[in-house]
């Protein structure tokens, strides 16, 4: 991913940029140190940065006959809370129907808004089975699948994981695990016994590192990280 | 499951919706004999009823203290107090005094440095380096 | 007039100043010894004293002093002990044992020993008037009085009487509020229509001076005064007649003289009868209106007059730098009637009433203690019961030691 | 959860409030009440004590500041009529800037909490009633106006937070209440005056009592919303009925002071300080306070006063609702958000990242249906950053607001009754995530 | 004079006016903390007529002559009046002046006989205490230097004359001033010549035939002055009193020795302005009063001599009462 320098940071920087050379010319031999040639170089090459193109970008058509454009200069922050999303916005309100929703959402995106509109395809998705969404279902799984899925999970339910017959039946994970429960000895075998064994295993640093994951995972859900 | 909720106390902003003085009360001690205290009795005869019927909100108590000094205290609605010695000033340096007191807001003195403090969020929020449409170098 | 002697020489004065430990212990000797009176000790202290020796017998014969009762000049001289014959008799170990006989502690406790100038009775009543009503009354009773004095009254002798008399009966004060003033374009002050003021006051202060006459002549007329009185007299008299040998004037002198005291033979029977009642002057003011008090007072004598009148009625002095200000009949009674100066600052603001507009202000007549603040906030109650519940006093130690906590502590009683 | 204002259940009380009625009664019943408390305490006077007056004090050396009616301080609380001469009551009536309409007896009333007067004719419970439920009706019509979406539980901590016992103790302590340390008749009537020992009952709130009252509370059981709704308090809090010997309270006390008078067992009992029992009365006391100035506002000067009130010192204040939400399976939750609204499944997207390999890594995720993007957050891991996404998004969507400054209610309520046209409301909304 | 007539006829109408309306704002606070005079008749009083804006009908006449009203002691009965120019008695208070000659009085009465001795005072040999060099301490000359105990002081204290030069003119004014100052307030009480303390006359027998202790006699005299000046608010509680007499007069001056916290008792030539200032009053017998002001006018007549034309002395006060045709007919 590029390297990319927001605006006012490049605005603030020409104006460092301009004072420190209208300094060093002022008194040459001040008490400051001056840099050695090479670093000021890059500095200037570093900070020789144009103005932003919205400012730059020569009126629309619409403005040609004296009229005010917009220039839309979203924050370069993370998106606030009480921004609603342009697809949470219920059809009674006024900012869907306005010209200039329809002007900044044409790339449907609410926040982190791009010069173009992005390809949305294009972003990599995280991997997830349990998302409902990245595996295609039919939800025409019949009686006998059900049951055929019941035999396979209690005959052999390491081999036929949850995830696996979510796999093979093409069915969510959540559907499964609605319709079979395995057996408690297998709960126990599987899941209960390896990890009581492994916390046994654990020395002082990975349980602590173990009960800080918890806690980092409870005050994610709280919203205070 | 859905959500659950956190408990939180709103925060008061005082001047938003509604502004109440800070000083909450101004104590005024004379004593009758002394001649340190010339000052304020002439100052409560003469000025102060015109400053306290400026300012109905403070509540003011004038009693004597024999064989002090005046004082003018002023307490505060955060629980300090302020007080200041008027020994053998004239009505007017007393009068400025007061206003001191009732401007002050009870808090220890502190350098401000920020022009602004606030509760509220800024507008265009905190810069990150992942938003915003950057421009390529 | 006879002066203070202060003859005494460094010597006598010095044993004057010993003198009282003498008389005491010499008292308690006689105390210690039994009641056998010498009546014809003499006093070591009267040697020492007298320039002229006296006996003691002169010392009783002198008359029972209204000014000062000396201590009893008596003096007896201790039994020596070998020959007391009293059983009861137990010696002293210490003079703290002795008992104290004579001397001068306690001597001024005892108002039988000396009557002093406390019945000062000046020009006017003992105390001052300061019902509002009579003082009104008084003052425009003063100024009808004043204006008939200062217009053409001829003789001096019966001014003088008119204006040193007191209240007189009720009927002087009612016909006084009777006449009243009428408006005459040429004066600087308003008129009165005399007649029958000037009747009643020839009915009532008058007689005092045909009465003087004979008075005058036979001098048993000190008699009738009480002793103060003829000091004061006396005093006027001379202060009198030196002023108007001064002013080359004697017979007149007399007259005035004559005037006052019988004057003052009238002031003692007015003050028996006091002042005029106060509903009874409300009635008066009532009727008398407020347009008088648009007169303007501008004539000094007249001024004079109704101050002098004023303070003899009233016992109000109006100090001539008032008066020089005063120039209508209101702004004299706003003098009268005006209230003494505040000595506190608390006073003063309730007499002005500063602040009985302003409701966020509290004014403290007197310091407010811890008592009272925690009374504001109501522990004292809490703090009272919880002492009263240990036995502690309420207010101050009641002399309990500082080790009263080790006391607890240890459970010593 | 909007109830309308029932001031029928507080007239009797209320019209006792106004000045001319509160003082007449007040005199008949202190009249009716000195003989009593005269009998109690003369047996203290009894005792012998020569130079002190009945307070205990040398009255030669210090006489008394204020002139009181003798036994005024076995009084539950002050006289009404020594409002007038409190300063700290008038400067509290100018600091609140309140109507000249207010007298100060009343809001001397409005400091007596029941716990300091258990006679509801002295005490500021029926003021306190009214102004509860006008600040809960005002605060809650700007909440469902203003976020329609917001979750049952998060509108109740948002009641709590904004209009709940804590926020208005910390009104009343914003405005400079002072606390008497004792509450009693010779007590300054600018203070706010609650006992520590008593505890007095003080109606507060609408809501029925649930059978399993102590059930709940002991294994607290889950309640659902809508039981909430029903049977709880205007802050979703279970309803505890008092406890019986509350109901003669009144003569219990009688008897407590009569028998005082002969056994020598303290009146006040020293109380612990600063402990948390102390300290939710103290806040309930300066809550109450609050609320029945609320009260007393309505009652003397109408209406709009009071909302204005409430809109000044209340809802003016500053209230963080992003953080009163805590989720539990958020990417579940937006998922069956999407699938309720018909929208397409929200996918988990990378927006970009940094020093995966580092130590530190930063992943911005961004959660998309579609092609519209719901929510994005930023975290140290893939998941913690989807997480963050789909509760951004999951806040996103209950925190959406049709806009500030939009007409509630009671907006119509007058101008609605002479133009006869209702108040509309800007969006409803079907409701929040009910599942499982 | 119709003029004047009209003047005063339509200040009674506005007298009346005024006195017809005397309502009072009814005061929200009640029950005052100190109990008050009760003042009934005081509101209808219309607010004095000599108003500061003149009507233009009066004309302006300036004070020039005030009355001074002459008491008999004990008793304080008015017996005479008369009339003091304004420039003796009535002038306007003038505090840098009173400051300038109490000052000027304070420094001409220090009298300056403190006097410390300088090193060349000090008796003693001069001689080395001890060698230059040698011993391991300071080198020091003689004993008496300023630095040694028992030495010299340096910059002691010498016989001076601290006294400051005052304009007569000035001073006289001053004098003038603090009469004033005491007339305005009410504080000059003058008395008929002769003023005198009378003390009861057994009493006065007794202590001349001996009867009585020093001490005696000091705590009568000190009753008697104490209650006598306590009846007349003359007293200790009311700021003492300072007599002024022509001369000695034994009883008030003994009396006021022995009872010194009542008042204080002065002749004439002992007075300085500071006395006329300090305490509550001032009662001064009538030709005193003549005599200081004569003293003090230097800045009123001139003191040169015109041949041409003859200097008459203008008396200083004219009687105005007992009438002056009845003092001279008989």
């Amino acid at each position: 991913m590029e390297a990319t320098l927001s605006r006012p940071a490049a605005r603030c920087c020409c104006l460092l940029k301009t004072t420190t050379t209208s300094t060093s010319r002022l008194l040459p031999s001040s008490q400051q140190q001056s840099r050695p040639k090479s670093t000021r170089a890059r500095h200037k090459a570093a900070l020789n940065v144009p103005p932003h193109p919205s400012f730059l970008s020569n009126p629309s058509p619409s403005s040609a006959n004296g009229a005010t454009t917009l220039i839309f200069n979203p924050p370069s922050s993370a998106p606030s809370v009480f921004q609603t999303p342009f697809k949470f916005l219920p059809k009674s309100d006024p900012r869907r129907r306005a010209a200039l929703g329809q002007k900044l959402f044409a790339s449907s995106v609410t926040t982190n808004f791009a010069t173009a509109p992005v390809d949305v395809n294009a972003l990599p998705t995280i991997f997830d089975d349990r998302s409902p969404a990245t595996t295609p279902k039919n939800h025409s799984l019949t009686k006998e699948d059900v049951e055929e899925m019941r035999r396979l999970r209690l005959a052999d339910p390491v081999k036929n994981s949850v995830l696996n017959l979510a796999r093979q039946f093409g069915c969510s994970v959540m559907f499964v695990m609605m319709c079979v429960q395995a057996g408690k000895e297998h709960r126990d075998k599987v899941h209960v016994e390896p990890h009581a064994a492994a916390r046994e295993r654990w020395g002082p640093k990975k349980r602590e590192a173990k009960e800080d994951r918890k806690r980092r995972m409870e005050m994610l859900m709280r919203g205070e990280i | 499951m859905a959500v659950k909720a956190l408990q939180a106390v709103s925060q008061g902003r005082n001047g938003v919706g509604a502004f109440i003085l800070q000083c909450k009360r101004i104590d005024l001690h004379y004593c009758d004999w002394a001649g340190s205290s010339k000052g304020m009795n002439g100052f409560i005869k003469s000025l102060f009823p015109k400053f306290a019927a400026a300012h109905p909100q403070i509540e003011f108590t004038v009693s004597p203290r024999p064989a002090k000094h005046p004082v003018a205290i002023g307490h505060y609605i955060n629980g300090r107090s302020k007080p200041i010695c008027v020994r053998n000033m004239e009505p007017y340096e007393i009068l400025k005094k007061l206003e001191l007191l009732r401007d002050a807001s009870g808090e220890k003195l502190k350098k401000v440095t920020k022009p602004v403090r606030s509760v509220n969020e800024s507008v265009r929020g905190i810069w990150s380096p992942y938003h915003g449409n950057g421009m390529p170098l | 007039m006879r002066h203070l002697p202060r003859l005494r020489g460094a010597v006598s004065a010095s044993l004057c100043c010993s003198s009282p430990s003498h008389i005491r212990t010499t008292a308690a000797v006689a105390a210690v010894a039994t009641t056998s009176s010498s009546t014809t000790a003499q006093s070591l202290q009267r040697r020492t004293l007298s320039t002229s020796v006296t006996d003691v017998g002169a010392v009783e014969v002198q008359t029972p002093p209204q000014g000062l009762k000396p201590p009893s000049q008596k003096w007896q001289v201790a039994v020596r002990p070998d020959q007391i014959t009293d059983p009861a008799y137990v010696p002293a170990q210490d003079g703290l044992e002795l008992e104290e006989d004579g001397g001068l502690d306690g001597w001024w406790e005892n108002p039988a020993n000396y009557g002093v100038g406390k019945e000062w009775v000046g020009f006017g009543p003992a105390e001052k008037v300061t019902d509002p009503a009579i003082l009104e009354v008084a003052t425009y009773r003063a100024l009808v009085e004043a204006l008939l004095l200062s217009q053409n009254w001829s003789d001096p002798v019966a001014r003088e009487a008119v204006l040193s008399s007191g209240w007189g009966p009720m009927v002087l004060t009612t016909t006084a509020a009777k006449t009243k003033f009428h408006n005459r374009p040429k004066s600087t002050l308003l008129c009165v229509d005399r007649e029958e003021m000037v009747a009643a006051l020839q009915k009532h202060a008058l007689p005092a001076t045909e009465r003087e006459t004979q008075l005058e002549s036979e001098e048993q007329v000190e008699t009738a005064f009480a002793a103060e009185q003829e000091v004061e007299v006396n005093g006027e008299a001379e202060t009198a007649v030196t002023t108007e040998q001064q002013a080359g004037v004697t017979e007149e002198a007399e007259a005035a003289l004559a005037a006052e005291k019988t004057a003052e033979v009238k002031e003692e029977d007015d003050l028996t009868e006091g002042v005029i009642p106060a509903e009874q002057a409300q009635a008066l003011v009532k009727e008398l209106g407020h347009e008088w008090k648009q007169a303007n007072l501008r004539n000094p004598v007249l001024k004079f007059f109704a101050a002098k009148r004023i303070q003899k009625l009233t016992g109000h002095k109006i100090p001539d730098g008032k008066l020089v200000a005063i120039t209508t009949a209101g702004s004299l009674v706003k003098e009268l009637v005006k209230p003494p100066k505040a000595k506190k600052l608390a006073e003063e603001i309730e007499n002005k009433e500063i602040f009985q507009s302003l409701p966020n202000v509290k004014v403290f007549p007197r310091r407010v203690t811890p008592i009272d603040k925690e009374k504001m906030v109501g522990r004292w109650k809490v703090i009272r019961e919880e002492l009263e519940r240990r036995g502690l006093p309420v207010i101050g130690t009641a002399n309990i030691d500082n080790a009263i906590e080790k006391k607890w502590v240890t459970g010593a009683k | 959860m909007m109830k309308r204002l029932r001031i029928e259940r507080a007239t009797g009380q209320l019209l006792a409030a106004r000045p001319g009625a509160a003082s007449t009664p007040s005199i008949a019943l202190r009249a009716a009440q000195v003989p009593v408390r005269h009998s109690s305490s003369s047996a203290v006077e009894a005792e012998p004590t020569p130079i002190y007056e009945e307070d205990g004090t040398d009255h030669s050396r210090f006489p008394p500041l204020e002139k009181l009616p003798p036994l005024t301080s076995t009084l539950p609380s002050p006289l009404p009529e020594r409002a007038l001469q409190s300063a700290k009551l008038a400067a509290l009536h100018a600091r609140l800037s309140l109507s000249p309409k207010i007298p100060l007896q009343t809001l001397a009333r409005t400091l007596v909490d029941p716990s300091a007067d258990p006679s509801p004719q002295f005490n500021n419970s029926s003021l306190a009633f009214l102004g509860s439920t006008i600040i809960n009706y005002h605060a809650s019509e700007s909440f469902m106006v203003h976020y329609p979406r917001l979750p049952m539980d998060v509108l109740y901590a948002a009641m709590t937070g904004l209009a709940g016992p804590a926020p208005l103790n910390r009104i009343a302590k914003a405005w400079g209440t002072e606390v008497a340390a004792a509450p009693g008749g010779e007590v300054d009537p600018g203070l706010l005056q609650f006992s520590l020992e008593k505890t007095g009952e003080s109606v507060l709130g609408f809501g029925y009592t649930r059978t399993v009252v102590e059930k709940i509370n002991k294994n607290n059981w889950q309640r659902s919303v809508a039981s909430k709704v029903i049977y709880d308090d205007d802050f979703g809090q279970v309803i505890t009925p008092p406890p019986q010997p509350e109901e003669e309270q009144p003569a219990a006390e009688e008897e407590k002071d009569s028998e005082f008078s002969n056994t020598s067992s303290p009146k006040f009992s020293p109380t612990s300080y600063g402990s948390s029992q102390t300290r939710e009365l103290s806040e309930k006391a300066h809550a109450n306070f609050v609320r029945a100035v609320v009260g007393a506002i309505y009652t003397h000067s109408g209406r709009e006063a009071a909302k204005a009130f409430v809109k000044a010192h209340i809802l003016s204040r500053h209230l963080d609702l992003e953080r009163l939400f805590a989720f539990k399976h958020p990417t579940l939750e937006l998922a069956l958000l999407c699938a309720r609204e018909e929208f397409d499944p929200p996918v988990a997207r990378l927006l970009s990242e940094t020093g995966r390999l580092s130590r530190t890594p930063v992943f911005v995720v961004g959660i998309y249906s579609g092609n519209d993007k719901l929510g994005e957050g930023s975290g140290a891991t893939l998941e913690h950053a989807r997480l963050k996404a789909a509760m951004h998004a999951l806040k996103a969507w209950y925190l959406y607001s049709p806009g500030q400054g939009l007409r509630v209610p009671s907006d119509v309520l007058d101008d609605g009754v002479k133009s006869g046209k209702a108040w509309e409301p800007v969006y409803v909304d079907i409701g929040e995530l009910i599942s499982r | 004079m119709a003029g004047k007539w009209m003047g005063s006829l339509s200040e009674a109408m506005r007298g009346l006016s005024l006195a017809a309306q005397t309502c009072r704002t009814v005061p929200v606070r009640t029950a005052p903390l100190i109990s008050r005079r009760s003042m009934a008749t005081e509101s209808p009083i219309s607010k004095p007529l000599s108003n500061i804006t003149r009507s233009v009908t009066e004309e302006w006449q300036p004070i020039t002559s005030v009355p001074v009203t002459i008491h008999s002691f004990p008793s304080l009965e008015p017996r005479a009046l008369e009339s003091y120019s304004a420039k003796h008695l009535y002038l306007p208070l003038r505090r840098d002046i009173l400051h300038l000659a109490v000052v000027f009085e304070g420094d001409n009465t220090r009298q300056g006989t403190a006097q410390a001795k300088t090193r060349w005072e000090v008796a003693g040999s001069h001689r080395k205490v001890r060698p230059q060099k040698g011993s391991g301490n300071a080198r020091v000359g003689s004993k008496q230097s300023p630095i040694r105990r028992g030495g010299g002081k340096s910059h002691g204290p010498r016989n001076r004359d601290f006294g400051t030069k005052l304009n007569r003119k000035v001073y006289d004014l001053a004098w003038r001033t603090a009469l004033s100052y005491r007339y305005r307030r009410g504080e000059l009480i003058v008395t008929e010549d002769g003023l005198d303390l009378p003390l009861p006359e057994d009493f006065l027998q007794q202590a001349q035939d001996g009867l009585l202790t020093r001490e005696l006699e000091d705590a009568f005299i000190q009753k008697y002055v104490g209650e006598m000046l306590g009846a007349m608010q003359w007293g200790k509680a009311d700021g003492r009193t300072t007599f002024i007499t022509g001369e000695e007069r034994t009883n008030l001056f003994t009396s006021l020795d022995v009872a010194g916290e009542e008042g204080t008792a002065l002749e004439l030539e002992d007075v300085d302005v500071k006395d006329l200032l300090e305490t509550g009053r001032i009662v001064i017998e009538r030709s005193a009063l003549k005599e200081m002001i004569k003293q003090h006018r230097s800045d009123l007549v001139t003191s040169i001599a015109m041949p041409n034309k003859v200097m008459k002395e203008k008396t200083l006060a004219s009687p105005l009462y007992p009438f002056p045709h009845e003092v001279s007919e008989a």
